[in-house]
């Protein structure tokens, strides 16, 4: 009996996360979920995701972007491109990229700000990470001029599979790859 | 994915002159922390002499970052007295490509992640099983608010004639809210009833109504003066149409 | 090894299932695994469906409207109904969005005027700002009628990170964002 009741606390959980198009918060959860206990949550979640990591499935929840989420496998990449006919997906160009990170690592930002950090001016990088709702508006700077702040969004998160900004590469993780570009050039 | 190749044709692959900068370093493999100077700025204006044209509009910031290697030489260059604790000129310079060397590392991985992600295809639309159900759903940013303001208002500029929907007035209500009005007051006042109204398409229902009374001749609307108020009147009539 | 195959394949027309907008017709999965004979996919089709059977899963593949497709099972619709409910409460609609924008830039207003402005009767969406406090009245119009005047709320720049109403976007701002790219290619 008691196992039923587990697994139906799971099942629950995950048809909660399918239907759910973005990310689905652990808090969300809590909420739907407010007559069970905590422990019981947490412990269907970790079962959810458990069953998902053998060979027998397609498909998979991923917990990025703050929440939980289903999407396919990536070993199974070339055969959903078969049926959709698209060839690649379209990438951010490196001007993009090279604004998000300078945004990512230091928000609040103005543009200014991000003009300066990159060397070149930024604004139309910018107007096009705004309408990719990979940044977002979040109020002006109490300076002159009040410039207008940006920050990352819960979309920039998803977008690169981080679950929060603690997970953007650390200081490490980036010298390692500095060195390996010099290394790999000589 | 960025629209406007244009952009990035700027000088070939670099991202700005930090980058270009940062490729001259590391191409001779010099530490960031003491760049030779004359050497670097030498190559810089090499490289920018090899492009043959230099947009100044759109390479402005190559241009600027070359007379900042000029102003740095000629810094170094000066003889002037040693005061101890007075800064290197390369130091601000040297910060700056610290900080982007970083933000350029930190894009490479994200990079990685972007195309990892790529491969997991997440679905766009909800499942059926909630179709019907109104899910307009958005995550609104200040950008979106201010978007939707002046998105509006540019609407509204562009037509002349629009079509309104929303809550459904029913010519019938209005006539006899009209005439409700009437007896009680005996008079109407044309716009005052207008301005009562809450929307266009309720306002608009109202004077269709109003328009059928003064047809049937049940009521009269009367303007004693030119631009003064339109008054609505019950006439004679009113009763013989309620019977 | 041929295990290893068969489940492979039941994963990939289970991840082409989930992709699908609509429902996934057998005609379309075979196209897309035109090198594989019938009789394998079928298996693998079966297996799919019959691997959703049983007490262990929240969402299932079933076969309606002429092909395959995901759903959650009926059993847990009560609780999808309570996070879409809990969404709901927590998200602005584009109809309240734009409602709140012609508040913000137009404060004090009417119902009438906001009405106006969207060329769309508002009194319900302007029932949902106030419900979720980002509205608020302030008093009544000394005009024919008397009606009911709105003004932001203190919440409504907490929402969105303002100091105060002065910090809003101007016209110019947002032009200068949206427009750039014309500019640019000029």
């Amino acid at each position: 009996m008691a196992k039923l009741m587990d697994s139906k606390l799971k099942n629950i959980i995950e048809a909660l996360i399918f239907v759910s198009i973005e990310p689905l918060t652990e808090e969300n959860i809590r909420k739907v979920l407010e007559e069970f206990p905590q422990e019981e949550i947490d412990k269907a979640i970790r079962e959810l995701l458990q069953s998902f990591s053998d060979n027998e499935k397609g498909i998979q929840v991923t917990n990025s972007g703050g929440g939980y989420l289903f999407s396919t496998k990536p070993e199974y990449d070339s055969w959903i491109k078969r049926l959709l006919h698209i060839e690649r997906k379209n990438k951010l160009s490196s001007a993009a990229i090279e604004a998000l990170s300078a945004i990512a690592y230091h928000q609040p930002i103005t543009l200014a700000e991000i003009s300066a950090l990159r060397g070149v001016d930024s604004s139309h990088t910018l107007k096009t990470l705004l309408q990719k709702k990979l940044i977002k508006i979040v109020g002006r700077k109490k300076c002159p001029g009040k410039p207008l702040i940006y920050r990352t969004s819960e979309k920039f998160l998803t977008y690169f599979g981080l679950n929060s900004l603690n997970d953007l590469p650390t200081q490490e993780e980036i010298s390692k790859i500095l060195e390996e570009e010099n290394n790999f050039e000589k | 994915m960025e629209s406007t190749d244009s952009y990035k044709v700027r000088l070939e692959v670099f991202e700005g002159p930090l980058d270009l900068l940062l490729y001259l370093i590391k191409k001779q493999k010099i530490d960031i922390h003491h760049i030779p100077i004359a050497t670097v700025t030498k190559e810089y204006l090499e490289y920018l002499n090899k492009k043959k044209r230099i947009n100044i509009n759109r390479e402005a910031e190559f241009l600027f970052m070359a007379a900042l290697l000029i102003y740095i030489k000629s810094r170094m260059l000066l003889p002037r007295e040693k005061v101890i604790n007075e800064e290197d000129p390369r130091q601000p310079l040297v910060h700056r490509l610290l900080d982007y060397q970083n933000i350029k590392g930190a894009s490479a991985i994200l990079r990685k992640k972007e195309d990892e992600e790529h491969l997991k295809w997440k679905r766009t639309s909800q499942p059926p099983l909630l179709k019907g159900e109104d899910l307009e759903l958005e995550e609104v940013s200040l950008f979106d608010l201010a978007e939707a303001f002046f998105s509006l208002m540019k609407r509204r500029e562009s037509q002349d004639f629009r079509i309104i929907k929303g809550k459904e007035f029913s010519v019938e209500e209005k006539i006899k809210e009209i005439l409700t009005e009437l007896k009680k007051n005996s008079f109407l006042d044309f716009l005052d009833y207008f301005y009562q109204q809450e929307s266009l398409e309720e306002a608009l229902v109202s004077f269709f109504g109003l328009l059928e009374l003064i047809k049937t001749k049940v009521v009269v609307a009367v303007q004693e003066q030119l631009f003064q108020a339109i008054k609505v009147w019950l006439t004679k009539d009113y009763y013989a149409w309620q019977n």
